[in-house]
């Protein structure tokens, strides 16, 4: 039985229209980050040219991943830049020059043609992460001796206001479904399956038309809760079973379909991960869109590209809602792990009263722990480590539900900080 | 006498130091018994101070508290007995508090604190405050506890034997709520003696402050 | 009485906390934290059965017969001191580890009012052996039990007027407990 | 900081739906009290809005005590200590599960209790260990039983003529061993009566249709923890059906026992009040089971009929406990193996046990011996014995098979006075079997049965 709760959706305001793109803007600032790791090695120099491609910077660490620029141009210099995780980080600054060229050609190649060592290398070599919000490095989730059962390709998106994955699959869904297959070849997956709400009638039509012609393909429909998007609950609800750490532990491997299709371009054109789509949406934006957006582009010239904003008092959300976070300016810069740019009015925060012991945030929390007497015993640490808090994922829902307003997830967090803190 | 006013009010065993609340709460529910307890408890503590006050340099260090302990107790047991043998009914009805008194804290602790210390007269002055403020405690906690538990206040009756003059008074005429017999029960005892030392915090508390 | 219903009585009814006062010194003063309060009881429990035990065949077999029974205050004085001193002793070098969690609670046994207490009444109500027994493992573990439900209760309480933290407020939770235990007569 | 989303269900939509749930009680509450009597002409207009007056003095008291210990204590303005949050509550449930002649004063006394001794110095809203409400009608009820009595008890004007002895339960303890269909139901009626809440007991707490309508209402809106009154009612009606399949009696005792004593109102409303119960899923469903297992503790072995009251208070101790267990079992499930064997344990154990021992029971329930001390041939008792409205204890003093005296030294009995102008007791003395006192017909019987008793017992 997987807890969770239903909450509105407001997906409406972005979901009709077509996906924008836009490539106009002047200084692209690369963010020398990936997955929240910052000392990377830098390859470029002041006043190199680049291609739209080429490396400039590989992280260093056991994860080798190389991180691309997104436009051709010459390296200006290096920035500090405000990032979507809050942090302030060193960035490539370079000059476009509008040509988007390119060094060498984009081969055209079959897909089903690779062993699993050649996917690996394309796909680590294309610099492919976790597009999902952990940007965590793909390859290392296929790099394992240990047999692979079951593919999950989630396209549930449950974060709220978000629908950068829907306009995906709506959009690119046959090279998709392809792609699946094809990873399922390479790696000898027993079966693959794709997630998706079971209220979006309107992508299983397009799914269903072209799943036909892939057996092993199976299409589930998941319950319209939050949060159905975590491993955890996806991996419970489709193959009933529960892991520790990794999905890998049972011979599961869950990929963001948005890296599916980066692992596309990969595999297809040998093309690295240069570019995402990005919902900017929010009551507060005229006309709220999906936009393929190339990584290092800065946030406000795309909102001013998109139509501004109704009223100056605005409150920018890097990411969903519920596990976005709050953001200073809206001049941050978007890398590869942020789906969605969230604009709103500013309000101000409900008054907290004293919590009523409802137990509603202990019955809905999705990781099964009791916030509240989290919450309590925050000065008493061997009481704090039976509660385990960090199993947390920080999804919001507890804060969501509070009747007293509350701000649970906080006094959780502070509990994590604590429990860090004793080692 | 400055020593007495502080070990009624300044270091009043229950109300500050929290010590001795078993035999408070206890035979508090009659304010006879009340302040009978509180002379025993008076008696012993000023014999106990002045003996222990004069042998202090006898008694080696490490021998300390069983010898303290034995002191007391023998005081303990000659009381036991001259209320055994002229006021019969007051013993029972004190029952097991009276021997309970060795165990007190209050008198163990005035006897390491005060009496091994200092010289006789100040330690027996200390034990004459001490033990009328926990007197003075008692007779309060039974006073509330005696009019409202049960509505009469009994100066003189087990006793009378020694004093022949019974003196039990009715306080409030009957009426619905007064007798509330709780208050004579234990519940009523935690109650009162629980809103006494807030009252002695909260009035201590603004003492300080200004 | 049955044995039974002598141990519901002093675990429930006539529980020497609630309704006898008796034990009330380490009930105020150190049962914030529930490992406190077991290992006071667990103590507790350990020196009564022991001293009730003595305490019953020095009564009856030497202070009775020869009627110096205003002895027994001295008697049982000794007997729960010397019981201690003893009990430390053994634990001290024997089980290290115990000693260390429970040493200082068994020093401060000797001036509790319960252990003293549970003996006395145990004699006053000439219970025979087994009686004593049963009575005094019953007080003792009524005492732990409502020790560790206040040590529990204690925790929760963050917000206390300032003048009713600590004493004034564990009395109240005290005194609403007694009303609650008195309505137990008959189990 | 934290999610911009929140959910629009707040405080007040909890609030709100308790008291969209209790209106209909109150309404019932106020037919049966109030215009029942005044159309059978036991009382008068006044009579009539009485039981309305009584739930609002109730309320206003609460709330008054509860504004001037803000502005007190908490230096609170005037006008922010008057809307504190829902201070009315604990009097609305208070003049629920109040008897109906419950004197004025002692209403005030009772709230004063619930909203300042047992909410306020504990913290206020949310902070309180016990339920405020029944923390009063316990103050009253063990403080205040005689008085009660004195002026009716739990029956109302038009019931005390009606129908003879006092509330279901009491009627119930009052005969030894369990009654049969016509000893217990019959005298209210039909089972029907008790379903639909036309008995005697306390003001609100009689209907057990309305408690289940608000039930199934406040779960739909989710403003309840709805696991606790289920397991709740779910153990009581297994015990009870093994205790009446034992003694051979049918369906109707199972449901006896539950719709009567405020089981019903003490399920959905007391034990749910959010603040006093367990917060985790598991504590919930323990705290249910072991309050069943309680109430009928109580009900069969102690002397007083009603046996929620205390086991939902002595439940209120053990909430932190059981917070602990629902906290790690949701991780591990083996740590609640234990204490749902000695739940299972109990309410089977208790079913046989209580039905074994009620079935060979020739000693009167009612009556225990507190002391018994032996000295020479003189044996002098001091026992217990359940008078009309609870207990009396006296002193008797034996010997050689002649009773010497019988003093009565602790009473919270109504019709005490009585029995004491005629001297009844020393007549006891003399000859036994003499007539009981006209018009205190439980409270002779009760000293009669006492002596006899302690006679049997001598003898042995």
């Amino acid at each position: 039985m997987i807890t969770g709760l239903k909450i509105p959706g407001r997906k409406g305001l972005s979901i009709k229209n077509k996906i924008g793109i836009y490539n106009k803007m002047k200084y692209v600032y690369i963010p020398l980050i990936s997955g929240g790791d910052t000392d990377i090695t830098v390859a470029v120099k002041k006043g190199d040219y680049v291609y739209k491609g080429s490396v400039i910077g590989k992280r260093k660490g056991n994860l080798r991943i190389p991180i691309h620029s997104s436009v051709s141009g010459t390296v200006v210099d290096y920035e500090e830049k405000f990032v979507s995780n809050g942090q302030k980080v060193k960035c490539v600054v370079i000059e476009n020059d509008f040509l988007d060229a390119i060094e060498n050609e984009y081969e055209n190649n079959d897909l089903t043609k690779y062993t699993k060592k050649e996917f690996i290398k394309t796909i680590q070599e294309c610099g492919i992460v976790g597009l999902g919000g952990s940007g965590f490095p793909t390859y290392v989730k296929y790099n394992t001796d240990q047999k692979i059962k079951t593919l999950i390709v989630n396209a549930v998106e449950c974060e709220p206001y978000i629908t950068a994955d829907y306009v995906l699959v709506r959009e690119k869904c046959d090279e998709i479904l392809e792609t699946i297959d094809a990873i399922r070849e390479i790696n000898d997956i027993d079966e693959a399956i794709i997630a998706i709400k079971s209220h979006n009638t309107g992508l299983k039509e397009v799914i269903d038309n072209y799943i036909g012609t892939y057996l092993k393909l199976k299409l589930v429909l998941v319950p319209n809760i939050y949060p159905m998007g975590w491993e955890k609950s996806l991996v419970k609800f489709i193959k009933k079973t529960d892991y520790q750490r990794l999905p890998i532990e049972k011979g599961i491997v869950v990929s963001n379909v948005s890296t599916i299709y980066a692992i596309y371009e990969a595999l297809k054109y040998k093309k690295p991960l240069t570019e995402r789509i990005v919902t900017f949406t929010g009551e507060n934006l005229k006309r709220p869109q999906n936009v393929m957006v190339k990584m290092g582009t800065s946030a406000s010239e795309i909102i001013k590209k998109v139509g501004g904003i109704d009223n100056k008092d605005a409150l920018y959300i890097a990411g969903g809602p519920m596990m976005g976070k709050g953001i200073p300016t809206d001049d941050i810069i978007i890398n590869c792990n942020d789906n969605c740019i969230l604009v709103l009015d500013n309000y101000s925060l409900d008054i907290e009263t004293t919590c009523l012991r409802c137990g509603k945030c202990v019955e809905k929390c999705p990781a099964k722990l009791s916030p509240v007497l989290i919450g309590e015993s925050l000065d008493k640490v061997d009481r704090l480590k039976k509660l385990q808090p960090t199993r947390c994922i920080e999804c919001g829902l507890c804060s969501y539900i509070c009747p007293a307003k509350i701000n649970v997830r906080e006094k959780v967090r502070k509990a994590k900080e604590i429990l860090r803190k004793e080692g | 006498m400055k020593k007495i006013i502080n070990g009624i009010v300044f270091e009043n065993p229950i109300l500050v130091g929290m010590l001795g609340l078993c035999s408070t709460l206890a035979v508090t529910n009659k304010f006879e018994n009340a302040y009978v307890m509180g002379i025993c408890v008076l008696v012993v503590l000023v014999l106990s101070n002045f003996i222990i006050s004069i042998i202090k340099k006898l008694v080696p260090e490490n021998v300390r508290i069983p010898v303290y302990i034995l002191i007391i107790s023998t005081l303990v047991t000659i009381i036991e007995i001259l209320l055994q043998k002229y006021v019969k009914n007051i013993y029972n009805v004190l029952g097991i508090y009276l021997p309970l008194i060795v165990v007190n804290c209050i008198i163990l602790g005035r006897a390491l604190q005060v009496a091994s210390k200092e010289k006789v007269i100040p330690s027996v002055l200390d034990a004459i405050g001490v033990g009328l403020g926990y007197t003075f405690v008692l007779m309060i906690v039974s006073l509330f506890r005696e009019i409202l538990g049960s509505n009469t206040l009994t100066l003189m009756d087990n006793i009378s034997s020694l004093t022949g003059y019974k003196a039990i008074y009715k306080i409030f005429p009957s009426n619905d709520i007064l007798p509330i017999n709780l208050f004579s029960k234990e519940a009523g005892a935690f109650l009162t003696l629980g809103l006494l030392i807030a009252l002695a915090k909260y009035i201590g508390g603004k003492h300080e402050s200004n | 009485m049955n044995l039974i219903s002598l141990f519901m009585t002093s675990l429930l009814t006539e529980n020497i906390v609630l309704t006898k006062f008796l034990g009330l010194c380490p009930f105020f003063g150190n049962s914030s934290k529930e490992k406190t309060a077991i290992s006071m009881g667990i103590c507790v429990t350990l020196i009564t059965i022991l001293s009730s035990i003595i305490t019953y065949f020095i009564y009856n077999f030497i202070l009775v017969p020869t009627n110096t029974t205003y002895l027994k205050t001295l008697m049982l004085i000794l007997v729960i001191a010397s019981l201690v001193q003893l009990l430390i002793l053994i634990i001290k070098n024997k089980y290290k580890k115990i000693y260390k969690s429970l040493g200082i609670y068994l020093s401060l046994i000797t001036t509790n009012c319960a252990v003293m207490g549970v003996v006395l009444l145990g004699i006053n109500n000439n219970y025979n052996f087994i009686e004593t027994v049963v009575y005094s493992l019953g007080s003792s573990l009524g005492f732990m039990l409502v020790l560790y439900v206040f040590s529990t209760i204690r925790e929760r309480l963050k917000n206390v007027p300032k003048c009713f933290q600590g004493i004034p407020i564990a009395l109240v939770i005290a005194s609403i407990m007694a009303l609650i235990f008195e309505r137990y007569i008959g189990i | 900081m934290g999610p911009y989303l929140k959910s629009e269900k707040d405080t007040s939509t909890i609030m709100r739906h308790l008291i969209v749930a209790l209106i209909p009680i109150v309404v019932f509450a106020y037919i049966k009290n109030g215009i029942i009597p005044f159309v059978k002409g036991y009382t008068n207009i006044f009579g009539m809005f009485y039981p309305l007056i009584f739930i609002f003095i109730c309320m206003a008291s609460t709330f008054f005590f509860e504004s001037l210990y803000r502005i007190i204590f908490q230096k609170k303005k005037i006008k922010e200590a008057l809307e504190n949050s829902y201070s009315f509550f604990p009097g609305l449930f208070l003049g629920l599960i109040l008897p109906i002649n419950t004197p004025i004063v002692l209403l005030i006394l009772a709230a004063f209790v619930s909203s300042i001794i047992a909410k306020m110095l504990f913290g206020g809203f949310g902070n309180n260990i016990f339920n405020p409400a029944l923390v009063g009608r316990l103050f009253i009820i063990s403080a205040y039983a005689i008085v009660i009595g004195k002026s009716g008890g739990y029956l109302n004007s038009y019931e005390i003529d009606t129908i003879s002895s006092g509330t279901p339960l009491t009627n119930a303890s009052l005969i030894n061993g369990i009654g049969t269909y016509n000893t217990l139901v019959k005298p209210y009626g039909s089972l029907m009566n008790f379903f639909i809440g036309t008995i005697p007991g306390c003001v609100g707490e009689t209907s057990a249709l309305l408690c289940l309508l608000a039930f199934v209402y406040l779960t739909y809106f989710k403003a309840i923890k709805w696991k606790i009154p289920i397991f709740y009612i779910l153990t009581v009606f297994s015990i009870t059906y093994v205790i009446g399949g034992m003694n051979n009696l049918g369906i109707w005792y199972p449901l006896f026992q539950i719709f009567s004593g405020g089981l019903m109102f003490g399920a959905v409303f007391m034990a749910t009040d959010p603040v006093t119960s367990p917060v985790t899923p598991i504590g919930q469903i323990l705290y249910g089971i072991f309050l069943g297992i309680l109430t009928v503790v109580f009900r069969f072995l102690t002397p007083f009929p009603e046996g929620v009251l205390t086991s939902i208070l002595t439940m209120n101790m053990f909430v932190m406990i059981l917070d602990k267990i629902g906290s790690i079992a949701r991780f591990n499930f083996k740590v609640t193996v234990v204490p749902f064997v000695i739940a299972w344990f109990l309410i089977f154990g208790l079913g046989i046990g209580i039905s074994l021992n009620l079935k060979n029971v020739k000693k009167d329930k009612n009556f225990s011996i507190l002391e018994k001390n032996v000295s020479g041939s003189k044996i002098s008792y001091v026992v217990t014995q359940k008078g009309y409205s609870s207990v009396i204890k006296a002193r008797i003093v034996i010997d050689n098979k002649k009773v010497y005296e019988f003093t009565v030294l602790e009473q919270n009995d109504s019709f005490y006075q009585k029995i004491m102008d005629e001297d009844y007791t020393n007549k006891l003395i003399l000859d036994s079997d003499i007539d009981t006192v006209t018009g205190a017909t439980v409270t002779s019987t009760a000293l009669k049965t006492m002596l006899k008793n302690t006679l049997e017992d001598y003898g042995e």
